[in-house]
């Protein structure tokens, strides 16, 4: 008998199958909309649990054999980032369906994909063995090339395909490290995945060495760099614009609001806990690395004439602060990358799913083809100013939660951090710059193009799609004391485990 | 005192702000009146709570909740009342109030104001959290806050054109060169200009938050460290730690200095004040209330909140910019023709007179004195934007100070109230500006005396912008409503506002007399203004000067603009023309928002961040020909993108150097293996 | 060691499967006097039938060893082991007969231009039987004899359809580059025989593991030249892109994978046995495997990548894939467990298994346009979203994307190579870069068939039974041989007995 | 083995050598497919040609596994050369020729 967990793998795949079928066909989008809502179902009960038993331990935890002589097994479980993790993938997913809920080019065929992607996303977040990991890792870029490659813009194959080969690159290495871990595992007491038990091997890690170097050094570079390229970090983010650029609306929240948290995810899920002397170590040079993606993202994004190009790269900017939270080493730093990571899932599918709102009325996404779009669309222009700012980290929404404690671990942490925070602090200006003078020349001034007058305010279904993605960006944003009390137990017993091993 | 009461005075105007900006009907009569009337409630709980304050004389710490707690450190929500705060709460809760009375007359024929209400309660209710709160995190949500309700109200009009494509403004505007750039003054421009160069200064106060938070955790400080009641501790701590090879006392001092920096963007001074006067383009109702209680209110407001931590020489940078500031917007607000533009240049010298007062530091009552001139200069600046509201809604949008004159005679009202502001605002003696500029310039004036040195020059940097104040608020009322009317038509159409909107002016007109401040000193005591020897001689002495000043610069202005012009000479022209090189410099408000533009808007915001947008994804034409011809070879291997594509062509050169292996020549594939087994025997049988 | 079975009586179980395929193949022959459709299914019905004949007998054939008596002059009568069907014959026989069962099926998909299909089922039969004797291979005899009848009906399988220039191309080529490939490995059979005085691989170790002089590493290199050039290994993998490009879809699907896995089979066998670990220098011989390996995945991948015609871009992949095997052969010498075997073996199974798949596909697919190339394949997902799908699994397992059989493979390889030395470690990291490369050429196959919009409408009929059937059957595999985990700890158990 | 003649394996390697350089050189250069069929030929030889003289000459005792080998080869050799020519043919009924170098339809 399955658990809720592996429910939320199984059940996405057998729905996506099920899609396929031709008389259930008609059916495919309520199926992608009820495995989402499975997803998010269970992502409020693991956080209901982490209400009642706050802790840093798994909930729902799971195990179906699959091989005993590889150690691999079918094992789930969450702690508080999964937990999280998979509620916003549930959450997301439902609004990326009710986003392409009118799909017409093979809606069936889609939504199968999309389903199909979010039992791998879920896979990757449930996951406690590290093999089921990085296969659902690898495996989900096949139906994110297919939804890219086939419902994407003009250039999609293009983006697709770079998508798919650099993620591809990012993580061959990651396979040498399993091999490797499977390889030791083997050789000292039996071979096993699970990650609980590959954490504790930490030291096993630092000693037992291949080709003169020691398993932890390559495995921190080689978990660094498949997550590196996920997350994206400067300079291994180009791939990026160009997909989110192609990608459908619908398929671009799935990927600012899923995708990328992958990378942060495999970083606390992984890097971290594995390689927590690697991780000390690197510190300040991923520190450096958030820092210019932070910074380059910010400055790349205020130079972007295509809407859709803006917002990724306002993504990197993100997302940096992400990794520069993680790699400060303090609890507020860590806590700060993970609520970012949850945030940045809301405010970025909400900016998408409003970039696509304008795209599907006047067919372009040049942001100087548009202006005074608040007069005809006066819901949208709120909508998109409230996005915007939320993105750009104005108090009381989601945005300044992750961003400020990122800033206060960075302040109160060691080294070089607080002065590379204090350089950090100019994205503040420049996230307010990007996105504002986006919303102006967009929504305010005088009518762009006199045919925009005519444009249909956001209609019922963009406004189910985006106005819970804000609701939630006031809620996270007014009173983040829930998420952030499931989180922090994960961040201060990775933090623990770190700085535990440098001693 | 209940300890709902400071928790109601902040969040009554969230609800007005909730329920008029979710009317199910959308009505602007009905949406002004319960706001007027929520903003009245507000204010009078603030009274209430003031009266309970200023009779205990104690600070009264409201609720507190801890809104995160990161283990080594909290992040609090909560309220603080003290006497400070109260007596500015109270001058939100009232200007707010009158405006939002006056504002119903003023945009009775405005089809979007509907709008106004709640964005002018929400920004009411921000600025309310900068006066209640507890502590410097709440202070900074609720100070971005406010940077958002300013967006919003400058915004009021955001479908406008640029002034340069705007026929109205082309129409109304003086011919004069202002040194604004017409091309970027919108509605839409001025809100996002705001913003941005706000977030500047609150780029600073995070890094002030920061440093004084590594301070107090380095200092083993725990749980909410960020309240202001422990702000004397941190000043402690910074005499026993160091921190990263800061000794805790630069770490205070930089932590300061942020904050301050945060000041320096939110009130608007030298060298981030050029978003105050774009500001403009909002409602002038809005200007009013941004100008006075809330907004640029705010920077002086914090620093005096945390001025236990400032050190002496942070307040010395507080003082110089706010003297320079002084006179540099002064002179500025002597060659304008708008009539806003000289309100919003007498606010920016004004806040920095503040600046002066708060950089002569407590012991010579200069912390009291800024305070008391924030809430002084805050009435009469509202009684002057919303008088200057009037001339415009009567005027029909007409700005220009050259085509006024004469109005006193069909708005009596409004000028009789406006001309008490002036001279307030000039310091004239027996108005409240005498009584607060007074005590600032003699704050300066004691801490020259004591520190000497440099001291002196926020002291004569306040003095002489002073000086011009009292010359250029009497040339603005003169050009205004004395003399002979320049455009009849004007002046016939004149008239004072109507109702309530009438009643507002002659209301606020009472608080720029000093009688309301100086009754029982009340203020001072409830400020705590230090009483000392020095500080009275040091009075007389101000008192003198002040005076002087006032008289030389009004009489200036009296022979410039009244006596000369009843002479028909251009006395002011010529002058004007003898001092060209000064002249022309003001009038280019002294190339500042150029520079701005050219380094910050079309340097960083344009050229640099195209740069990087060029060297992260490629040329133009690289992407254009990406995204219209999909074509992979558009090459541009110095970009990042383009080197990724680079290293794909690089394998594809390669293969195309194999294709000679592969090219379908059986000769050429069996001589490859006859020389491959050939070079392998030679290799391991021959050799 | 085994005991010989009886020489006097002829081993008829053990040989079984072989006797089954000659049985099959004579008959097949047989029916080529009739003429008429009736006949030519006749024909399949027939191969088909030997081939799963063949599979069964396979599965429950046993483990023996088939030798022959060589009367000397003057000394003792000596035994030499001619076939072995060890662990390694017992797990690759049953994979070649059903792969043949299922080349036999896939064969529906030809059109039989020529009219002679009977024969094109008899070749087939032959390469299935000369396959088997490699795999079961102990001595160089029945090994080059295998090879050259796997070749000789690879030759003519390759040229099948008649009429074709490029079919007739791909045959020429393919038999003068074979005729050479025979050549040096008869020429250095024929010198390691004179320097050890053993023709089989037992003797022939005996002798090496005595001291080994250049000249017969050099001897022993050229009889490899034959298994190398099945594998497709660099240098002797520069005939693969033209042959497979040429030759009629199925033809390639027999000739990409029976000869690779009876070779990879053979190699297995004959690797630890004739490679002694006092090769002079230590570790040379897992270095040059190594270096085969590297150099194969590097061509195989940046080869792959500019290639304009899908079966290319399968032959490029198949010199790396091949290079995979070695790579993994390259950690046997010295290894204790059955480690390295296994890994070698999964790789050819995966490789087979999902090449198959993939040629079968592309053959498909190109029954509608007539050409498989890269242009000619856009909006094939649109017309057969099935066949284009299974392609893309198969692609997907070539490239490595979990769970699929050659993930788990690559997997093996890396695992039991990465600690082998630095040359199979460099290996490794090819291997692994190579998989982005080659993802990236696979990719084009994929943007042209599926995410390319058709320029017309092509009517298209479904594909007929018997292919379809050998399509899922080789999907299933892929799939099930990399969810089982357990199948690689099944090999290493089997291997190492 | 240091004198040549009939009794002297080096002999017999010697040609086998030179006929085995022969083939390869004729397969490496040969621009006609006929000619290359010959050079696989003189390949084949040289290896039946090795096999029975290393039988012959086997330390000790003559083998007969070498003559069993050259055998096959033989008959490789035979089949292999029908196989190609009739391949041959098959090109020449296309393309009129057996010009290795004009028949390169497929490339890269």
């Amino acid at each position: 008998m399955i658990g809720p967990l592996a429910a939320t793998v199984a059940a996405p795949l057998a729905l996506a199958l099920a899609a396929l079928v031709p008389p259930l066909r008609p059916l495919a989008r309520w199926f992608a909309v009820l495995g989402s809502a499975l997803t998010l179902g269970v992502g409020a009960f693991a956080f209901a649990d982490l209400a009642a038993r706050p802790g840093a331990d798994l909930r729902l935890v799971e195990s179906h054999p699959w091989s005993t002589t590889f150690g691999a097994s079918l094992a789930f479980g969450v702690d508080g980032l999964g937990a999280a993790m998979l509620t916003l993938s549930g959450l997301i997913t439902l609004v990326a369906t009710i986003a392409a809920f009118r799909e017409s080019r093979r809606p069936h065929a889609y939504h199968a994909l999309v389903l199909t992607l979010l039992a791998a996303t879920n896979a990757v977040f449930t996951a406690t063995d590290l093999l089921v990991f990085y296969v659902a890792w690898e495996a989900l870029l096949v139906p994110m090339l297919a939804l890219i490659g086939l419902w994407g813009g003009e250039q999609r194959r293009y983006a697709a395909i770079k998508f798919v080969v650099y993620t591809l690159a990012g993580s061959v290495a990651m396979l040498l490290l399993l091999i490797v871990i499977a390889n030791t595992t083997a050789a000292n007491g039996g071979a096993t995945f699970d990650l609980p038990r590959l954490a504790s091997m930490a030291p096993v890690w630092a000693s037992t060495t291949v080709l003169g170097a020691p398993i932890a050094r390559f495995g921190f570079v080689a978990v660094l760099l498949a997550c590196l390229v996920k997350l994206p970090a400067v300079p291994l983010h180009t791939w990026l614009p160009h997909a989110h650029v192609q990608a459908p609306t619908a398929v671009s929240v799935l990927l600012a609001g899923v995708l990328l948290k992958l990378g942060v995810y495999g970083l606390y899920r992984i890097a971290w806990p594995l390689f927590p002397a690697e991780a000390l170590a690197w510190s300040p040079a991923l520190g450096v690395l958030g820092l210019v993606s932070i910074l380059w993202g910010a400055f790349t994004a205020l130079g972007q004439t295509d809407l859709k190009r803006l917002v990724a790269y306002s993504s990197v900017s993100h997302m940096g602060f992400c990794l520069f939270g993680l790699a400060s080493g303090t609890v507020a730093g860590a806590l700060g990358g993970a609520v970012q990571a949850v945030t940045h899932g809301f405010s970025s599918a909400a900016l998408f799913l409003l970039v696509g709102v304008v795209y599907d009325r006047a067919h372009h996404r040049r942001v100087d083809g548009f202006g005074g779009l608040a007069g005809p669309m006066p819901r949208f222009a709120w909508l998109l100013l409230f996005a915007s700012l939320a993105s750009a980290g104005l108090p009381g929404l989601g945005g300044f939660v992750g961003e400020f404690l990122v800033f206060a671990g960075g302040f109160t942490a060691n080294g070089s951090f607080p002065a590379m925070t204090a350089a950090a602090t100019v994205s503040v200006v420049l996230a307010a710059a990007y996105l504002l003078w986006t919303v102006k020349r967009v929504a305010y001034g005088p009518l762009g193009d006199p045919q925009h007058g005519t444009f249909a305010d956001c209609d019922r279904r963009e406004r189910l799609a985006i106005v819970p993605l804000c609701a939630l960006l006031l809620v996270v944003g007014v009173w983040p004391k829930p998420l952030v009390d499931a989180l922090r137990p994960v961040c201060e017993a990775l933090l623990t485990n770190v700085h535990g091993a440098a001693r | 005192m209940p300890n709902w009461l400071p928790l109601f005075v902040w969040l009554v105007p969230l609800s007005a702000a909730l329920v008029t900006g979710r009317l199910p009907w959308r009505s602007a009569g009905a949406a002004h009146g319960i706001a007027t009337g929520m903003l009245a409630a507000t204010t009078a709980l603030a009274v209430w709570m003031t009266s309970i304050v200023l009779r205990s004389g104690g600070t009264f710490a409201g609720p507190h909740f801890d809104w995160l707690d990161l283990g080594s450190f909290s992040l609090g929500v909560g309220v603080m009342v003290d006497p400070m705060a109260a007596i500015m709460a109270v001058i939100v809760g009232l200007l707010a109030t009158l405006v939002m009375a006056f504002n119903a007359w003023y945009m009775h024929d405005e089809p979007k104001a509907a709008r106004f209400p709640w964005q002018f309660c929400f920004f009411v209710f921000a600025m309310l959290g900068v006066v209640l709160s507890d502590n410097l995190f709440l202070s900074f949500c609720c100070w971005e806050l406010v940077g958002l309700g300013s967006y919003l109200l400058i915004g009021f009009w955001f479908d406008r054109p640029a002034a340069s494509a705007d026929p109205e403004y082309q129409a109304t505007k003086n011919p004069d060169p202002r040194g604004v750039l017409e091309h970027l003054l919108s509605p839409a421009h001025a809100q996002l200009k705001a913003f941005v160069m706000n977030r500047v200064g609150d780029a600073g106060f995070l890094i002030g938050i920061g440093a004084l938070l590594s301070l107090m955790v380095t200092a083993g400080e725990h749980g909410s460290v960020l309240d202001f009641v422990r702000l004397p501790g941190a000043a402690a701590a910074a005499q026993s730690t160091t921190f990263l090879g800061l000794s805790g006392g630069q770490l205070l001092t930089l932590a300061a200095l942020g904050i301050f920096c945060g000041a320096v963007g939110k009130s608007a001074q030298f060298p981030l004040h050029t978003w105050l006067p774009d500001a403009m383009q909002g409602p002038t109702t809005a200007s009013s209330i941004i100008h006075a209680a809330t907004m640029v209110a705010a920077g002086v407001f914090l620093v005096a909140r945390c001025y236990a931590m400032f050190p002496a020489d942070a307040l010395a940078v507080v003082g110089w910019t706010g003297g320079i500031t002084c006179l540099f917007a002064a002179t500025i607000a002597c060659v304008q023709w708008d009539l806003k533009a000289v309100l919003a240049y007498s606010t920016v010298s004004q806040l920095g007179l503040m600046f002066v007062g708060l950089g002569a530091g407590d012991e010579h009552g200069g912390r009291a004195a800024g305070i008391a001139h924030l809430f002084t200069h805050a009435t009469f600046k509202c009684l002057l934007f919303l008088c200057a509201g009037a001339v415009i809604h009567a005027a029909n949008g007409l700005q220009d100070l050259h085509r006024m004159g004469g109005l006193r005679r069909t708005m009596p009202v409004t000028a009789w109230c406006s001309l008490i502001a002036v001279l307030a605002i000039a310091g004239a003696p027996a108005f409240s500006g005498f009584y607060s500029k007074d005590a600032v310039i003699a704050a300066a004036l004691a801490h020259a005396t004591a520190a000497g040195g440099a001291a002196w020059g926020p002291f004569l940097l306040a003095a002489a912008g002073s000086l011009l104040t009292s010359f250029y608020m009497l040339r603005w009322w003169i050009r205004v409503f004395a003399g002979e009317p320049r455009d009849d038509s004007l002046v016939e159409h004149a008239h004072d506002p109507a109702g309530a909107a009438k009643w507002v002016l002659i209301a606020l007109a009472p608080f720029a007399l000093s009688l309301p401040w100086t009754t029982g000193d009340w203020l001072d005591r409830a400020l705590r203004a230090p009483h000392a020897e020095h500080l009275h001689a040091a009075h007389g002495q101000a008192v003198v000067l002040a005076s002087a000043l006032l008289l030389a610069g009004a009489a200036a202005a009296l022979f410039l603009y009244w006596w000369a012009v009843r002479r028909d000479r251009d006395t002011a022209g010529a002058l004007a023309s003898r001092l060209r090189p000064l002249h022309r410099g003001a009038q280019e408000l002294w190339g500042i928002d150029r520079l701005q533009d050219l380094v910050f808007t079309r340097g960083l915001g344009r050229w640099f961040a195209g740069r990087c947008a060029r060297v992260d994804l490629g040329s133009p034409s690289r992407l254009r020909a990406l995204d219209e011809a999909g074509d992979r070879r558009a090459a541009d291997p110095l970009s990042l993108d383009g080197a990724i594509d680079g290293l794909g062509r690089f394998f594809g050169g390669l293969a195309r150097r194999g294709a000679v292996l592969h090219g379908g020549r059986t000769g050429a594939y069996l001589a490859f293996v006859a020389i491959v087994v050939g070079a392998g025997l030679w290799w391991s049988v021959l050799r | 060691m085994t005991a010989f079975a009886d020489t006097a009586a002829f081993p008829f179980r053990l040989l079984l499967p072989e006797t089954i395929l000659a049985g099959g193949l004579l008959a097949t022959l047989l029916t080529s006097l009739g003429k008429g459709p009736a006949w030519r299914k006749l024909a399949a019905l027939l191969a088909a039938a030997a081939a799963i004949g063949a599979f069964v007998a396979s599965l429950d054939a046993g483990a023996g060893a088939v030798g022959t008596t060589i009367a000397g002059d003057s000394f003792v009568d000596r035994t030499v082991a001619m076939l072995r069907v060890d662990a390694i014959a017992t797990i690759v026989r049953p994979a070649i007969t059903a792969l043949l069962a299922l080349c036999v099926f896939a064969r529906s998909i030809d059109r039989d231009d020529a009219g002679d299909g009977e024969a094109w089922h008899a070749c087939t039969l032959g390469i299935g039987l000369g396959a088997l004797l490699v795999t079961s291979a102990a001595n160089t005899i029945p090994m080059w004899l295998g090879l050259e009848l796997v070749s000789l009906g690879s030759y003519a399988l390759a040229a099948w359809r008649g009429g074709d220039r490029r079919a007739a191309e791909a045959g020429m080529k393919y038999v003068l580059f074979g005729g050479a490939a025979t050549g040096l490995m008869l020429f250095g059979t024929s010198h390691l025989y004179g320097l050890t005085g053993h023709l089989d691989f037992a003797g022939i170790g005996h002798v090496l593991g005595q001291g080994a002089s250049p000249a017969t590493a050099a001897a022993l290199c050229l009889a490899a030249v034959g298994a190398a050039y099945k594998l497709t290994v660099v240098p002797f993998h520069v005939y693969a892109p033209d042959v497979y490009q040429g030759a009629p879809p199925t033809s390639v699907a027999v000739v990409a994978t029976l000869p690779k896995l009876a070779a990879g089979a053979v190699l297995l066998r004959a690797l630890p046995l004739v490679l002694p670990a006092n090769v002079a220098p230590p570790g040379s011989a897992a270095a040059g495997l190594a270096i085969v390996a590297f150099v194969s995945l590097a061509v195989g991948a940046v080869m792959a990548t500019v290639q304009r015609d899908a079966r290319r871009i399968l032959a490029f992949s198949g010199i790396g894939h091949g290079g995979t095997a070695v790579l993994a052969m390259a950690a046997m010498p010295g290894a204790t467990s059955g480690g390295a075997a296994s890994a070698t073996m999964l790789q050819l199974l995966a490789y087979a298994a999902a090449a198959f798949g993939a040629f079968v596909c592309l053959g498909i697919l190109e029954r509608d346009t007539n050409s498989t190339d890269l242009e000619a394949l856009r909006g094939a997902g649109r017309r057969r979203p099935w066949t284009t799908g299974a392609l893309c699994l198969f692609l997907a397992s070539l490239v490595g994307i979990p769970p699929l059989a050659g993930f788990l493979a690559k997997w093996a390889v890396i695992a039991t190579a990465v600690t082998a030395g630095p040359w199979p470690f460099a290996a490794v990291g090819a291997l692994l870069v190579t998989t982005a490369v080659f993802a990236f050429a696979y990719l084009r196959i994929v943007r042209a068939a599926v995410l390319t919009e058709p320029a017309h409408e092509i009517p298209c009929a479904p594909p007929p039974w018997p292919a379809t059937l050998a399509v899922v059957v080789a999907a299933l595999v892929v799939l099930g041989l990399g969810l089982w985990l357990d199948v690689l700890a099944v090999l290493t158990r089997e291997l190492a007995s | 083995m240091a004198e040549f003649g009939p009794s002297s394996l080096a002999s017999y390697l010697i040609v086998a050598g030179i006929l085995f350089a022969a083939g390869v050189l004729a397969i490496a250069t040969r621009r006609n497919a006929i000619g290359v069929l010959i050079g696989l030929e003189l390949m084949f030889n040289a290896a039946a040609l090795q096999f029975t003289a290393y039988g012959r000459f086997r330390a000790g005792a003559p083998d007969p596994q070498g003559q069993i080998a050259a055998v096959f080869v033989v008959v490789a050799a035979a089949a292999e050369a029908a196989v190609a020519l009739a391949l041959l043919f098959a090109v020449y009924r296309t393309s009129k020729d057996v010009d290795l170098e004009a028949t390169r339809e497929l490339r890269s």
